[in-house]
């Protein structure tokens, strides 16, 4: 049995259900893989790990993986499981915001560490400054969505599988909130992809085992699609902490799944270059400077899929 | 024993206190609920829904005790769900870091006192490092000790090692050199060895700053080794509660990982405290 | 332990333009300057004077606690180093700085385990001097648990628990009150008498320099030096009442003027 | 390898000339009492440096001292920018409330033994909450910008402070109150005249303690939230985007600041506590 | 400062069957049991007795600083607590006690600023102190500049600045040698012979206190107690060589007697 480890991008939840579906029905075991699941958190860059030779995959969004790549971290998309993007920006009405237009002056929470790149893409597109004055006022938001509750920023960012309907869960009904889509603002970015290390992917033993990897969590990605329950369920045994709620989970799933139905796992060339194309246009200070070579292949995916 | 109904009175002190803050601090939600529904809500009210909400600001201390009683006796201690599992998760870090701490504290020590260049090079640096923020490098030491094939128990055992070091050098060497000139002469009418001036004189004289030392260092194994458990991915242990709590807006979550860690801090604290009593005691030196 | 037994004809300790000085932060303190002293074996030598003429700093130079900066000083022939190596003096302190973590016994029998004597022979040691300073019963104590006065006698039985042929001591007596000083002063004569040792002792108070020595010497400040060394004329047997003889007030007389001419004042 | 060998050589050759230095008559001369650590740490730069490039350790993991260097003079208005907001707005503000704070709470409970007794055990148990949990209430209560930051070190240097400052104020000798008493000095007279004189060499362990603690609080708390400036901010934020000489540009400004701070206050601490026979050897 | 100056016929210190007991881990310790004494204006009391007898116990509970747990003590005719806040007495502890932020001047001038004396008069009374115990030039130095024998005056310039009528002294000059002892005695019967004070004075001298007092009260110790009180026939003129006078001896024998049957050892 070859070993592999897959190192997340966020803590154990339905996000990344297809590979604990994958890995707890066997789907794994049947390609010959023994495959180790590692949590991330706040405090985990998955590249850093990946680089430091702690985990062959891993699951990363992909205008962080483009900005680690122009920092010399040489490391491709072999998959892509997430069509859709699910990161929106959730305001409360009350504060006056209905619109793009009325941000100017508000206070605005975003993530950090790798996540802050659409975000930016999009004020500059708006051609709103981000440090204040007569643009906005950014907030790093930490983890969870306490600033909108307790009214310390207008608008925090969200995602429609999680921290949506935290608020939602925290007693705030959706009328009273006014949600913006990255897709329907047409910045959204590519989110959970799978990356591996350019170099060892030109050995084909452990290009062989990618395609194995890949094609067995597409199996668990489909799987999961099919029987939301069961998954969400398959992922509460795997969380360590006992944190997680049932009802929360299975309502993540069913979220999830509407970002994962449109793929098969191969990257779609024209979502890359809109990625691409969108952080480019950064105004003054884009996320990366020129466009990137190599920094996906359709190798492995060809290969697992066929 | 005299200590018990001034230690209950200020309790009772901070848990009326406390009552009256969770009072003030979460009415302003039902306010806000109350005006978003276009309701108006009397004082009488409002009372009684800022001790129950699901996501206060400030939980009322029933609502902790309720949710450290489900957490410590609730379950099975083998149970993810158990706040006794995660705090052994955490527990067997801070122990294996506080052994390596100390015993590399008290190295340190003896070094510095033993060794003129030592003392005066690694004393300002042993400061300098405690000015750097844990967390941030944190991530690092995993990462680094990963790629090198060390993962599990050690990484963070190792962060929290790099907290406690730092109070022992400090106590070890006020100790070692706590030996007043007198003392020390008296070895030197006998010719005795620097061996011996340390087994029979520095050592001894350094129990009292060993012990003061120790505690302050198990207490910062325990804050490193729940600081070591954020970037390992948050698998396990009360660092990863705390952090899966905040992520969820559980508070009542966070505040219970927060008491177990303070309540397994002080465990360990009066643990020590025993020790050294026995120990101090059998020298002599308590009376 | 085998010490150095020659030169039982020569002089035990021999300082020739002995000088120390101290580099302080506001200048130079001479503490020592151009003592001469001769001390053969057996003698019991006081050493008095006004507080800060230097006594602590001659017995500690004759320790090598202290490194003279002028002139030389021997001790049995050879370097004070030398003689510290080859544990020739017992010393005890102006306080008593018994280890409080050891007992009264471990205190007394730290010498014997650091100078590698067997276990049995360390047991007969501690029991001997511990009976010889009235200690007996006390061993078990720790030092907290004794008077001021049992402490300093403790002091006085590990000084002599290894046997040493010098005995060097600072003000041992200071912190008592008369009567058991008396009774003290009694049981070193006794001491001393049965085993000859030779003793350099530190004092303040005159009677007790006078009654003791076989030789007074008094030392004057700034730098300290030596004015004056007499010769005690008194018996070997001295009973306490010889404290009331003409000759022991004329000694101390004596003695007396000397001081005081070295405190030219201001103390 | 040739880097690792240079790097090795240069640690055994620094660490004889450091032995020899501490040996020599140079150490009573300031200069010569700096050089020894200096020396040791540009050592610990050079050993960095040379093992980096020797095992060709990858840049986003662990960057050479010579890129930080360049990266922190290349950003040194950004390091200036979350410095004030970090250093200056977060910790600085909190360490003087914190320790004003606790100064005023010891002497009043110093009044009561029945607070002393029940207070101080209570006191210990809050100290020993972990920052990294108290941290993200702190930033719900308090906003993200920097009042969270100085409550945050508020809470972090009350506790030490103030048992420095209770031990301190019992420091003064039974005999030093006695002679008060004598006198029939009022509360305040031996509060001021005494037990505050007395005590600093305590209070002052306990600032020294919180000098550290106030800049670590300070930088923690940010990663709870927080303005888009400041050495957590920046810290956490850089690590995401794997910019790892700027993270150790700004761990360096903490670990110079952190030693900085804490230097003054040791200065401090001499000039108020010169009495003190650990300051005069 | 207003002290009571009534009372100027009756005694100013009184004990009546005074007892005082310390509670303590193992059991009580009956420090003083039914003493009774009478003090005079103008008294100048030797304490003398072993180590552990109570005389600073004595002291201590006259100074308000002790509480007695039987029999009556009065001070001036009102209780001892009273005394103290009307601010009726100067205290020497036995050790000089010196705070060490304050310059010598500065401990001087203490008692001055808390019991209110205007800038003018605290500068003129610390100077005028500090010359009576010879430490004038030395006002600006700190504690550990000085001497022990120095500080120990600076301590007594202290209690002298406040110019109380009763001076308590627990063995103020134990640390001194013996010639600076002797002369600060000199000093100290000088200023008594001037002021009139009352002086309660602890010691382990013999010869110190029958030099220097009108009345020795001998005691003896577990419990304390008083057992001789000798009244001195010495005139209120005392130069030194007093001490080599026939009823000098006689008396100092009559202390020693006493003392030695206190001493029922072990020490
Ligand atoms: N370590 C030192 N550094 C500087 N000066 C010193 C040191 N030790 C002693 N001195 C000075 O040397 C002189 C002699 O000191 P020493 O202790 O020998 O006096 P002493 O005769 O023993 O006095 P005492 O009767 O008070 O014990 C004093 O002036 C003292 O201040
Ligand atoms: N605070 C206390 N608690 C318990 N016992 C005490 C206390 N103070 C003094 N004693 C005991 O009371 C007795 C008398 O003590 P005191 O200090 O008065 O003796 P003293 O005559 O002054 O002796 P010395 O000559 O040693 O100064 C002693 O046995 C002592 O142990
Ligand atoms: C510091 C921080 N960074 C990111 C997120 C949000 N987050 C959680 S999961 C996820 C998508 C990838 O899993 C994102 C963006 C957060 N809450 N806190
Ligand atoms: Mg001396
Ligand atoms: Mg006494």
């Amino acid at each position: 049995q070859d070993a592999v480890t897959l190192q997340l991008k966020w803590v154990t939840q339905a996000q990344f259900a297809g590979y604990y579906v994958a890995k707890d029905k066997g789907f794994y075991t049947e390609e010959g893989l023994d495959v180790t699941i590692k949590p991330g958190g706040p405090d985990v860059a998955p590249v850093q790990v990946l680089l430091g030779g702690g985990a062959d995959v891993m699951v990363d969004w992909l205008p962080s993986a483009l900005a680690a790549r122009e920092q010399g971290a040489a490391i491709v998309n072999i998959a892509q499981p997430f069509k859709s993007s699910g990161m929106q920006l959730t305001c409360l009405k009350e504060s006056g915001v209905a619109t793009p237009a009325d941000f100017a002056g508000k206070t605005l929470g975003v993530w950090f560490g790798g996540n802050e790149y659409p975000f930016l893409n999009w004020m500059s597109k708006l051609g709103l400054s981000t440090d204040g004055g007569d643009g906005v006022t950014v907030l790093k938001q930490g983890f969870n969505v306490d600033p909108l509750l307790q009214k310390q920023a207008a608008c925090i960012s969200t995602m429609t599988y999680n921290e949506y309907w935290q608020v939602i869960d925290a007693g705030i009904t959706p009328e009273q909130l006014v949600n913006f889509n990255y897709t329907t603002e047409g910045v959204a970015t590519l989110e959970d992809g799978l990356y591996a290390m350019e170099d060892k992917l030109a050995d084909p033993a452990f290009e062989e085992k990618m395609v194995k990897f890949v094609r067995a969590s597409m199996k668990g990605w489909k799987y999961a699609e099919e029987n939301p329950d069961e998954a969400a369920m398959i992922v509460l045994e795997n969380d360590d902490t006992g944190a997680q709620t049932e009802a929360h989970q299975k309502r993540m799933m069913g979220e999830i799944a509407k970002l994962t139905a449109g793929s098969n796992g191969a990257l779609d060339v024209a979502d890359f270059d809109a990625t691409v194309a969108a952080l480019m246009g950064g105004g003054s200070d884009p996320v990366i400077s020129k466009v990137p070579e190599g920094a996906w292949t359709s190798a492995v995916t060809d290969k697992a899929l066929n | 024993m005299k200590a018990v109904v001034p230690i209950l009175t200020v309790l009772a002190v901070i848990v009326a206190l406390w009552y009256a803050a969770a009072v003030w601090m979460n009415a302003p939600w039902e306010r806000d609920q109350a005006a978003r529904a276009g309701t108006a809500i009397t004082f009488a009210q409002l009372l009684p829904l800022t001790m129950v909400q699901e996501r206060p600001v400030l939980p009322a201390p029933h609502q902790v005790a309720v949710g450290l009683w489900e957490g410590l006796a609730g379950q099975a201690i083998t149970s993810k769900r158990s706040l006794v599992y995660h705090g052994w998760v955490t527990l067997s870090a801070t122990l294996l870091g506080f052994a390596i701490g100390t015993t590399a504290g008290v190295l340190l020590a003896v070094g510095i006192v033993h060794n003129r260049a030592m003392d005066l090079s690694v004393m300002p640096w042993a400061i300098a490092s405690q000015t750097i923020p844990i967390l941030a490098i944190a991530p690092m030491i995993i990462v680094v000790l990963n790629s090198v094939g060390v993962s599990g128990l050690l990484p963070k055992a190792i962060i929290s090692a790099y907290l406690s070091f730092f109070p022992v050098v400090v106590g070890m060497v006020k100790g070692l050199r706590s030996p007043d000139a007198m003392q020390l002469d008296l070895l030197r009418t006998y010719n005795a060895s620097r061996a011996a001036t340390f087994w029979k004189l520095r050592l001894p004289a350094s129990m009292p700053y060993l012990f003061t030392s120790l505690k302050v260092g198990i207490a910062a194994a325990l804050v490193g080794a729940i600081v070591g458990e954020l970037p390992t991915g948050a698998v396990a242990g009360l660092g990863a509660r705390l952090l899966q709590g905040s992520y969820y807006g559980q508070t009542v979550q966070i505040w219970a990982a927060l008491f177990t860690a303070a309540f397994a801090a002080a465990a360990l604290v009066a643990l020590i405290g025993a020790v050294q009593r026995v120990t101090l005691r059998r020298m002599g030196m308590a009376r | 332990m085998m010490k150095d037994r020659l030169n039982m004809a020569g002089p035990v300790i021999e300082a020739r333009g002995l000088g120390l000085t101290f580099q302080t932060g506001d200048g130079p303190v001479h503490a020592l300057k151009d003592v001469n002293l001769t001390i053969g074996r057996g003698d019991f030598v006081s050493f008095i004077g006004p507080s800060g003429c230097g006594k602590t700093t001659f017995l500690r130079a004759i320790a090598a606690l202290e490194q003279p900066t002028e002139g030389t000083l021997t001790v049995n022939g050879m370097t004070p180093e030398q003689a510290r190596k080859s544990r020739a003096y017992g010393y005890v302190f102006q306080a008593a700085g018994l280890y409080p973590w050891r007992t009264i016994a471990g205190n007394v029998r730290l010498p014997l385990e650091i100078m590698g004597f067997s276990k049995v022979e360390q047991e007969a040691r501690v029991n001997n001097v511990l009976q010889l300073v009235d200690l007996e019963g006390f061993g078990k104590k720790f030092p907290w648990q004794l008077s001021g006065g049992m402490q300093q006698r403790a002091s006085i039985a590990r000084a002599l628990a290894f046997d040493a042929d010098i005995l060097l001591m600072d003000e041992p007596f200071g912190a008592l009150d008369e009567i058991v000083r008396d009774r003290l002063n009694e049981e070193l004569l006794k001491l001393w008498a049965r085993t000859g040792k030779t003793i350099g002792f530190v004092t303040h108070s005159i009677p007790e320099a006078v009654y003791l020595s076989t030789r007074i010497v008094v030392m004057s400040p700034r730098p300290g030096r030596i004015t004056d060394v007499i010769d005690s004329p008194l018996p070997k047997e001295r009973p306490l009442d010889i404290r009331d003889s003409a000759e022991f007030i004329a000694i101390a007389h004596r003695v007396r003027e000397g001081l005081r001419a070295g405190h030219s004042y201001e103390v | 390898m040739i880097w690792l060998v240079f790097a090795f050589g240069f640690w055994a050759a620094a660490w004889a000339l450091n032995v020899r230095l501490a040996a020599s008559s140079l150490m009573r001369s300031r200069a010569g009492r700096l050089a020894v650590p200096a020396i040791f740490g540009i050592t610990l730069l050079v050993v960095w440096e040379g093992v980096v490039r020797g095992l060709a350790v990858p840049g986003v993991i662990l960057p050479p001292p010579t890129a930080i260097a360049a990266r922190i003079a290349a950003e040194v208005p950004t390091l200036w920018l979350d410095f004030v907001q970090t250093f200056v707005k977060g910790a600085l503000s909190g360490y003087i409330m914190g320790c004003g704070a606790a100064v005023l709470v010891a002497i009043a409970i110093d009044r009561s033994p029945f607070l002393q007794r029940g207070l101080l055990p209570v006191g210990n148990f809050v100290a020993a909450l972990p920052i990294v949990g108290i941290a993200p209430i702190l930033v719900m209560w308090f906003g993200f910008d920097w009042h969270s930051k100085a409550a945050v070190v508020v809470v972090m240097v009350f506790f030490p402070v103030l048992v420095n400052t209770v031990a301190g104020l019992a420091a003064s000798e039974v005999m030093q109150r006695d002679l008060m008493a004598t006198y029939s000095a009022s509360y305040w007279q031996t509060l001021w005249k005494l037990r505050l004189p007395a005590a600093m060499p305590f209070i002052f362990n306990g600032l020294k303690i919180a000098t550290t603690l106030a800049l670590i609080g300070a930088i923690v708390a940010e990663f709870f939230g927080s303005p888009i400036r400041g050495m957590g901010f920046r810290i956490s934020t850089e690590v995401g985007r794997l910019g790892l000489d700027m993270v150790w540009a700004e761990i360096t400004v903490a670990a110079l600041a952190g030693s900085a701070f804490y230097g003054l206050v040791a200065l401090i601490e001499r000039g108020v506590t010169f009495w003190h026979p650990s300051q005069r050897h």
